[in-house]
């Protein structure tokens, strides 16, 4: 049972990108359509799951101290692991689509986040289950971004013409400001649901002003002091 | 009579009698009487629109009105809010600026899709009318500049432009349909804007070459048109003069702050002036940028919007200082040949900062502040 | 390309048209979270200047001189751009951390203005993609220190103008779905399109 | 366990993450050494899959057998021309060169050409003689849907035809603007589109892009007919493969 | 006649023009004293400051000016009978701001006869203390709106130089015009009480300051000024003109401080009418117990000025005005700028009711309030520099912190911001609410 | 294999330095936080109410373990919650009294008799400053809803004209008591089953004439219940919420309350619910 949601948790109740608005970056720019997504997603999956397997394995003979930068050379291996091999094996369009974004996963929020949060407190089959359902939920709502994104653009999904009355292309979605307005749109929608429900069950609900930033303690990276 | 008088005991209980707060009297002007006189000093504009693009003019103006009105009720409906806000005819505003800011040719659904834009993306997102922080008009325009690069860059020319002026009217038309255009055969032909010959003129042949490419559209004959508007471009943006009679009628009824239009027109002026004195070949003289573009639209409609405006008289000064530097960096320099939209959308942008730096020191100001700083 | 284009090119398109927040999707984070104050984003602004110039300074002189060139040790010949992530993640965060550390020591009004937000960027997309785009542009360590100053600064104009949208959005109705992050989202949207209008200024 | 964990100890913190860091090098450069040449691979792949589409059959790595030759207009930039050999024998030439005036900067173009200097004819469209020229835009930022109609060659799939191969699967799509080059031979006036007072058609609202790409393609062509000799010469097999300047 | 007696027409910045300004109903009517009535509800706490300690019971006999309740503090003032009779009972009436208060209620006797008045004064001589002593005994407060005890104003604290009386004549409120027929009927009166209040401040400049569209109570004083060593000052029309920041702005060009007292800039500011009420207590030692109010609006079939005593019914105040011609909609304690709407008509007659005014059931359109087009109106024609409509939007989203650093407490309420709205926002609601709300908070906080 | 050593060399290089100046660090800038602040802050509840005076939940947790405050000052935490604090602190905290608002009136849009136009800001305290407010009692609930706005936890409903509390949203925070300009809000025991759902002190005639549910101080309740359940204040009678033993709910059949200002929080709520304005 704990297994089970160990692994749903990240695909919608706290999915990484419409709950807890992590790793916005990649959200936006590689989104223009749904292969992109797709790809971004998988590799953010790769990484999620090795690091916290890892992660949480090492987790009982860490140092607290220097927990935080011994994390990060990690998930930054895999990262490194995950371009070289994108760059290996990847079709080379996706390559240039995903760009230095490859990279940016080493600063991803949700991977730190998870391997501080849950990997490290957990054994590795739930930290497996976990990095792979918080990626696999990254990728979901990566995809369904670039799905829209591309079928508003130009009417056709993974590249392939949907409507095919859609005779002139539309920029707007596809660009950088479309990103922005189209993620806007898709959190004003889940807010419109979760007020719904709450209404429903006579609670309030507030849409989340912040990010879920917190989640991710990189921040504290060796931090030795709080401000007092 | 007396006896009437007598028998109407009209001084109430005081249980009907309406309570609401000081003060009890009100100004006559409200926000409906504010954009029905806007419409009133748009009317030259349309009036010339429709004049030189004939009926398919009157189709976008019409299409975009509807399609915004439409918009702004079926939100409310949708939002449950009271429908009757459109009473105050801001959406029309809205959507007759929009039309203005379209070429004629645009098929129906890109006035959908920009009526969308502006009532919903430009206005109602942000709580509607008084609450959009971006001109509602703007991001249409640019939100559909982006989208449909094509649509929104190809023109129409005016009634006039054939025969008559045939000296003049060929630098907008390319070689291949001068003839048709002649024998008037062509009813869906395009042609060029003189900010789009400009600009393409600095990308064909940079430096030396350009001032030669620019004496066709620079002749007084050109000017002369660009005054009355008989120039290819948007519906509204072609008649200078409409335009400034527009303007005339906005500042008579004290509806914008005049330091807006006259410190964005002015900048263009003085810097385009200063970049054509000495670098002859990177634009046209300045004459020429105020009387095509969307300049004279922009400087008096659209950049006084007061919801997307700065409050003050200094702020407004500020304001149509910044818009004017940013056009003319985008029409000399950059890829767009017209800058109006983008710089009065970025400048909006920093309005809530210059209303910061341009908030009058309350009455009496100074002193607390140094009795501030005595106590501190 | 001449020396003066060359600059002008890294400089005005590092502030406007590649902006870095709003035409390059990076340090989105920061840029949504931060921004709900002017004062913090001016605070936040400061410190993303000096983190993102620093950082590149330093990354692109371990780059040119480490990672770029196939280097030579005890006889051995390798290249080791492979370690390029691994090196830079390192090296920023530790170079933060000491900056933070020292800022305490040192300065504490100064900490008071930048220290509080160095832990929040210690590393976001901004300052591992400041790192990242020089090398992958090949800068020279000065054309990367200038880039990595002027992204920071695009970082700072959006950020500030930004903030001070959310600030006045804070008065207006938004209806209930679109509060919170949603209108945040949509309003830098609007502000993208904006910065559009700079395209091709270089 | 719990000894470590909480430790302060500095030597065994700098310890710890040294051997961590040394473990991930180790890694990391295994997996740097396994994917060191698909990688490589990958990146000549790019290039030949162009050159495919412009080229003849090969059986050499033409991306390696290649030569730059400095452009015979004024300009005088950089074309390079690739050589594509069957049995060692020059089969097709392939020019590659930019032109900087397209509407938002580069447009990079290859294109092929016969050894006669005549742009190539890859094949023609289905059950039509239009012809599908070698030329191919490999580069440009050109505004989607305006300019960048006229440089790029895609084939749209649909819903209706996705799962079936175009019987011209192996062809480049067809663009009728950079179809309109083939077996054009470059003279001594520039190519022009009409607008420009030339014969070449353009899509209108991208007159700008369609400009360039006359350009760029007039630039391959004619450095290639003034630098003929040189160049074949510099790319038959004699010359061993190796990559050459040639002064004009 | 007027045009040869010259005065300098000062003004300060901001402001508004309403466009009706009504003062023609009642301008020209003289002011009639109004006939005794049978009984009268004298509002206990009638000053700003201290209630004062009641001192009569029910079925006490009292006389005309006989104390009623007596000061209780520094800042507090004596309240007298308005007539002789009886006090048939102490309850609870409606107050002018709608909520309950507590009235002594007199049952006039008929023969309205003096209790034994102070001794007259001769004032040219007598010490300040002494002046000032008497103004507090009198009970007089502030007549031009704030009913602030007149004394308190009158002793700054020592550190505090005053070097300005300005004598409050501007009656820009639409309207109103008690002051303007005071001025005009007792020119002697004011003018004197000004030099009094002079004497007693120990002050030579001595202003009163009147807005232009009282040219013939402008004629009427300067023949008179100079007898008593008084300035006068033509003020513009423009409303607020008679606010006393702005009247000293535009008198002297001093600035008040925000958050500060007239007395800051040197300058004390005093009402025509309680100028007047100060003669009638220094030479005939009478205590207030009466005042000059319009009473006006369109439903009203004769406007008039009217002294009434303090406790009239305002309901008795419009009959004696004839009743009214048409169904009034509102019914307003002062003018239609600053008054206060009323839902009952047995509020009586205060120091400080300088008007009752009805408005026609039709002109007081229930109008809908938009959201702020950010027109900048109201900052042009805010006296204060304020910026209302941020301000209101601020309050609207309850955000009062913000409220308070932009300034709201320094808004003086004069409704000129409200008027001139186009789109309807009771500003001056929003800001009376914010002040509210920020002294709870900031009482909050002390404890 | 050079490639090899020279990687691992290069990070452990850095991996050692790195770890010594963190290690060094953590020696020169001793930990100033308390653990425990932490700690506390997670067993708060996080809605930052403000109800314990302090500026947050965080700000809380601070004083809590500085000892400024007693955990149960937090009118939120439930008593595990609150237990869990002290016991993780090592203090001593006594039960939490539980409380719950009532808005103590009954006055609404049906049962109000008259009621002046008012046309103006839709807020009891910026209404409170016109003439009182448009309700003709002036002890009556303005309807408005400033007490629902300012409520954080959404715990009260303006129904029919009236403000009536959700007893279990509410927490007891009291932001509603310091808004509302008429009083009418009281902090009372959760256990609490009936209210006089009246706060006029006037006399009952004056009531009567403009409310129809006013309470007249006929005192049938105090009759019917124990002694020192209610209490008589004035012209009225209010539960006396002190008493250990409040009233129960057969009370309400037992007094047969003339005016139905007597009532349970349960049917008050359905009364306002089911009552459509019919005015
Ligand atoms: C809301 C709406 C949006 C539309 N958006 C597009 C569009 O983005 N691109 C487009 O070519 N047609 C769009 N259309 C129009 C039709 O889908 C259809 O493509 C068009 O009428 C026929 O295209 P044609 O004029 O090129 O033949 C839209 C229509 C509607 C009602
Ligand atoms: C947003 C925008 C993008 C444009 N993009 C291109 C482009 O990519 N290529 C191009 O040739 N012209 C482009 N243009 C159009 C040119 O500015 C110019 O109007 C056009 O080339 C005129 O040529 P025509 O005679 O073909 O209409 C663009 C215009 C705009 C406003
Ligand atoms: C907006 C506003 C307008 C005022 N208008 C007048 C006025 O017309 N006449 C007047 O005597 N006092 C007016 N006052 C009151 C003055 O500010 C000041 O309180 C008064 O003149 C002091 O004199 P007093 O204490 O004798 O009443 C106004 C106040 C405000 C806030
Ligand atoms: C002087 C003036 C100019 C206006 N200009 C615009 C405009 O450019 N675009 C627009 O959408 N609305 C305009 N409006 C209408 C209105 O202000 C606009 O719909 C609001 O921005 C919506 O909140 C204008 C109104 C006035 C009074
Ligand atoms: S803000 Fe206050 S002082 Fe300013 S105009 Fe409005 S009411 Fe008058
Ligand atoms: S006058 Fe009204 S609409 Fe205009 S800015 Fe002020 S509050 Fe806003
Ligand atoms: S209880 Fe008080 S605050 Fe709540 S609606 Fe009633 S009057 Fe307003
Ligand atoms: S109803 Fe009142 S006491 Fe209860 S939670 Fe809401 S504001 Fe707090
Ligand atoms: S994902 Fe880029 S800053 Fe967070």
């Amino acid at each position: 049972m704990n297994l089970l949601q160990d692994f749903t948790r990240g695909l919608w109740k706290e999915n990484p990108i419409l709950v807890l608005l992590l790793g916005m970056c990649p959200t936006l720019a590689v989104t223009t359509n749904a292969t992109n997504g797709l790809g971004m997603g998988v590799a953010t999956v790769g990484v999620l799951v090795g690091s916290n397997l890892v992660i949480s394995l090492i987790r009982n003979i860490v140092p607290k101290k220097i927990r935080i930068p011994v994390y990060i050379v990690v998930i930054a291996s895999f990262v490194t692991a995950v371009d070289l091999l994108m760059k290996a094996y990847a079709p080379p369009a996706l390559n240039d689509a995903l760009g230095i974004f490859i990279p940016l996963i080493v600063v991803n929020c949700i991977v730190l986040g998870r391997a501080e949060a849950f990997a490290s407190k957990h054994n590795p089959l739930r930290s497996l289950l976990d990095g792979l359902g918080m990626g696999l939920g990254f990728t979901l709502s990566l995809t369904v971004l670039g799905g829209v994104r591309e079928f508003l653009g130009s009417g056709s999904l993974f590249q392939i013409k949907v409507i095919t009355a859609w005779t002139e292309e539309c920029m707007l979605p596809v660009s950088a400001p479309g990103a922005f307005i189209i993620l806007g749109c898709f959190l004003a929608g889940m807010n419109y649901l979760n007020i719904r429900r709450a209404v429903k069950r006579g609670e309030v609900y507030i849409p989340p002003q912040g990010l879920g930033c917190h989640h991710c303690r990189l921040c504290d990276i060796g931090k030795i002091t709080e401000d007092s | 009579m007396s006896e009437e008088v007598k028998n109407e005991p009209q001084l109430p209980s005081g249980n009907e009698l309406i309570l609401s707060s000081s003060p009890h009297i009100h100004d006559r002007e409200n926000i409906q009487s504010i954009m029905v006189k806007v419409l009133l000093a748009l009317m030259p504009a349309i009036f010339m629109g429709m004049w030189l693009f004939g009926a398919d003019a009157i189709r976008v103006i019409l299409l975009c009105s509807i399609f915004c009105v439409g918009a702004e009720i079926l939100w409310c409906l949708m939002a449950g809010k009271p429908t009757s806000t459109v009473k105050d005819c801001s959406a029309l505003v809205t959507g007759i600026l929009l039309a203005l800011n379209l070429s004629a040719n645009v098929p129906w659904w890109l006035c959908l899709i920009g009526a969308i834009l502006a009532i919903w993306l430009g206005k109602q997102i942000f709580g509607g009318l008084g609450h959009n922080p971006f001109n509602p008009a703007l991001v249409a325009r640019v939100g559909l500049l982006i989208g449909f690069p094509k649509l929104m860059t190809s023109w129409v020319p005016t009634i006039f432009m054939g025969q008559n002026t045939q000296s003049y009217s060929k630098a907008f038309f390319s070689d291949s349909i001068w003839m048709n255009v002649l024998e008037g055969k062509l009813d869906g032909i395009t042609c060029a804007t003189p900010l789009g010959l400009a600009g393409e003129a600095e990308k064909i042949i940079s430096g030396a070459g350009a001032p030669q490419l620019f004496s066709g559209i620079t002749t007084s004959e050109a000017y002369l048109n660009y005054f009355w508007g008989n120039v290819g471009g948007c519906i509204g943006e072609i008649s200078a003069v409409a335009l400034l009679l527009g303007g005339v009628i906005l500042v008579w009824f004290k509806l914008i702050k005049w330091q807006i239009p006259l410190c964005y027109i002015g900048t263009v002026a003085v810097l385009s002036w200063c970049i054509n004195l000495f670098f002859p070949g990177v634009t046209p003289p300045a004459l020429f940028h105020l009387l095509t573009g969307g300049l004279l639209l922009g400087a008096i409609f659209m950049a006084t919007d007061m919801v997307t405006s700065p409050m003050t008289g200094l702020g407004a000064v500020i304001f149509g200082i910044g818009c004017g530097l940013i056009t003319c960096v985008i029409r000399i320099w950059g890829n767009y040949p017209e800058g109006v939209s983008f710089s009065i959308l970025f400048m909006n942008a920093l309005v809530p900062l210059i209303d910061r730096v341009a908030t009058k020191k309350p009455f009496g100001y100074i002193k607390r502040t140094t009795e501030k700083g005595a106590t501190a | 390309m001449s020396e003066t284009s060359h600059y002008l090119q890294i400089t005005i398109g590092a502030v406007l048209v590649y902006n870095f927040v709003l035409a390059r999707f990076l340090g989105i984070c920061p840029f949504l979270g931060v921004s709900k104050r002017l004062d913090t984003a001016a605070g936040m602004s400061g410190a993303v200047i000096f983190v993102m110039t620093l950082a590149s300074l330093i990354t692109s002189t371990v780059y040119n001189y480490l990672l770029k060139k196939p280097i030579t040790l005890f006889g051995h010949t390798t290249n080791l751009d492979f370690l390029q992530i691994v090196l830079f993640i390192v090296v920023i965060a530790s170079l933060v951390q000491l900056v933070e550390i020292m800022l305490q020591k040192l300065s504490s009004p100064l900490y008071r203005a930048l220290g509080i937000y160095l832990p929040l960027i210690t590393t976001n997309c901004a300052v591992m993609g400041v790192a990242t785009l020089s090398a992958k542009s090949n800068y020279s360590v000065l054309d990367s220190t200038i880039f990595g100053f002027f992204s920071g600064l695009g970082f700072a104009l959006a950020l500030i103008l930004f903030s001070s949208i959310r600030e006045r959005l804070e008065l207006s109705q938004v209806p209930g779905p679109f509060q919170g992050m949603s209108i945040a989202l949509i309003t830098a949207g609007i502000l993208a399109m904006a910065f559009l209008g700079f395209s091709g200024l270089c | 366990m719990n000894k470590l964990k909480n430790t302060e100890n500095i030597l065994i913190l700098g310890l710890f993450l040294g051997v961590i860091g040394s473990i991930a090098a180790l890694a990391l450069a295994y997996i740097a050494d396994l994917t060191k040449q698909p990688i490589t691979d990958m990146k000549t792949q790019a290039v030949n899959s162009a050159l495919r589409q412009v080229l003849p059959e090969f059986d050499n790595d033409p991306g390696q057998n290649r030569v730059v030759v400095k452009s015979a207009d004024k300009q005088g930039y950089d074309v390079i021309f690739y050589g594509a050999l069957r049995n060692k024998q020059l089969v097709g030439i392939a020019g590659q060169s930019v032109s900087l005036k397209g509407y938002s900067g580069k447009i990079q173009a290859i294109v092929g050409l016969k050894p006669d200097g005549t742009i190539r004819t890859v094949g023609t469209i289905n059950n039509t003689n239009k012809p599908i020229s070698a030329v191919l835009i490999t580069e440009h930022k050109e505004t989607p849907g305006l300019g960048a109609v006229v440089c790029d060659r895609v084939r749209k799939k649909t819903i209706f035809n996705m799962f079936k191969t175009a019987d011209d699967a192996n062809l480049p799509p067809p663009n009728p603007i950079l179809d309109q080059f083939a077996d054009l031979k470059p003279g001594k006036i520039p190519w022009k589109t009409v607008k420009e007072g030339g014969t070449l058609k353009y899509v209108t609202g991208a007159t700008i892009s369609s400009n360039a790409i006359a350009e760029v393609t007039y630039r391959i062509a004619n450095t290639f007919a003034s630098e003929r000799s040189k160049i074949i010469a510099a790319l038959t097999p004699a010359a061993n493969n190796v990559i050459k300047e040639v002064k004009p | 006649m007027s045009s040869d007696i010259s005065y300098k027409t000062v003004s300060f910045k901001g402001g508004v023009h309403p466009a009706k300004d009504g003062k023609s109903l009642s301008g020209d009517r003289p002011i009639k004293t109004a006939p005794l009535l049978e009984k009268y509800q004298v509002i206990v706490h009638q000053n700003i400051g201290a209630p004062p300690k009641l001192l009569v019971a029910v079925g006490d006999k009292v006389k005309k000016g006989q104390l009623l309740a007596e000061a209780d503090g520094f800042v507090s003032v004596p309240l007298h009978a308005p007539t002789s009779g009886e006090v048939s009972a102490i309850c609870d009436i409606p107050g002018p701001m709608g909520v309950p208060v507590q009235a002594v209620e007199i049952k006039s006797d008929g023969e309205d006869t003096w209790t034994e008045l102070l001794s007259p004064l001769d004032w040219r001589n007598a010490e300040p203390q002494e002046l000032k002593d008497r103004i507090h005994d009198a009970g007089i407060v502030g007549m031009g709106g704030a009913a602030f005890p007149a004394h308190v104003k009158l002793s700054p604290p020592p550190d505090k130089k005053i070097d300005y009386l300005i004598l409050n004549g501007a009656e820009c409120e639409p309207y109103l015009t008690a002051d303007h027929r005071l001025m005009l009927e007792e020119p002697d009166k004011v003018l004197e009480g000004a030099a009094i209040l002079g004497r007693s401040l120990g002050v030579s400049n001595v202003f009163v300051g009147i807005e232009t569209n009282k040219e013939d109570a402008i004629a009427v004083l300067l023949k008179k000024a100079s007898a008593y060593n008084v300035g006068i000052v033509g003020l513009k029309v423009q409303y607020p003109q008679g606010a006393e920041k702005q009247l000293i702005y535009a008198v002297t060009k001093r600035k008040v401080p925000a958050g500060g007292l007239p007395m800051d800039v040197g300058c004390v500011v005093q009402n025509v009418g309680t100028a007047a009420a100060v003669t009638d207590a220094v030479k005939a030692g009478i205590p207030l117990i009466e005042r000059v109010t319009t009473v006006t609006g369109e439903p009203v079939k004769e406007p008039a000025n009217w002294r009434f005593r303090l406790g009239t019914p305002i309901i008795k105040a419009i009959e004696l005005a004839g009743g009214v011609a048409s169904e009034p909609g509102k019914a307003i304690l002062g003018g239609p700028m600053m008054g206060f709407a009323q839902k009952s008509f047995d509020v009586t007659i205060m120091k400080n009711t300088s008007g009752i005014l009805l408005l026609d059931a039709k002109d007081v359109f229930q109008y809908e309030s938009n959201p702020c087009i950010r027109c900048g109106k109201c900052i042009n024609a805010c006296a204060m520099n304020l910026s209302p409509g941020p301000l209101g939007a601020m309050i609207e989203s309850e955000k009062f912190d913000l409220a308070a650093r932009a300034g709201v407490m320094d808004c003086i309420e004069c409704g000129s911001c409200a008027y001139i709205c186009p789109a309807r926002i009771p500003l001056v609601q929003h800001f009376r609410r914010a002040k509210a709300e920020i002294r709870r908070m900031t009482q909050n906080q002390k404890k | 294999m050079g490639e090899y050593l020279l990687a691992v060399l290069i990070l452990a290089v850095i991996g050692v330095f790195l770890g010594c100046i963190i290690g060094i660090a953590a020696k020169l800038f001793k930990v100033q936080t308390d653990p425990r602040i932490e700690l506390v802050t997670e067993l708060l509840p996080g809605v930052n109410c403000g109800g314990c005076g302090m500026a947050g939940c965080a700000d809380f947790a601070r004083s809590i373990v500085t000892g400024e405050n007693p955990p149960n000052k937090c009118p939120v935490c439930s008593q595990e919650a609150v237990s869990a604090i002290a016991k993780a602190l090592g203090i001593e905290v006594g039960d939490t009294v539980k409380k719950v608002a009532v808005v103590l009136c009954g006055g609404d849009k049906n049962q109000e008799k008259v009621e002046n136009l008012y046309n103006g800001v839709s807020d009891c305290v910026s209404a409170s400053l016109i003439a009182g407010g448009p309700k003709s009692c002036a002890y009556g609930c303005l309807g408005m809803g400033s007490c629902a706005r300012a409520c954080p936890f959404g715990a009260i409903e303006m129904l029919n004209g009236l403000a009536v509390v959700h007893n279990h949203l509410c927490v007891g925070c009291g932001k509603c008591v310091e808004v509302c300009p008429r009083n009418l809000i009281k902090l009372v025991p959760t256990e609490t089953k009936v209210h006089v759902y009246c706060s006029s002190p006037e006399k009952a005639p004056a009531k009567r004439k403009v409310c129809n549910v006013a309470c007249i101080g006929c005192r049938k309740c105090v009759k019917a219940a124990k002694e020192g359940q209610f209490a008589v204040k004035g012209f009225k009678v209010e539960v006396n919420y002190d008493s250990d033993n409040l009233p129960s709910e057969e009370v309400i059949a037992a007094a047969a309350c003339p005016t139905g200002c007597l009532l349970t929080t349960q049917t008050h709520y359905e009364i306002e619910k089911n009552a459509g304005v019919e005015k």
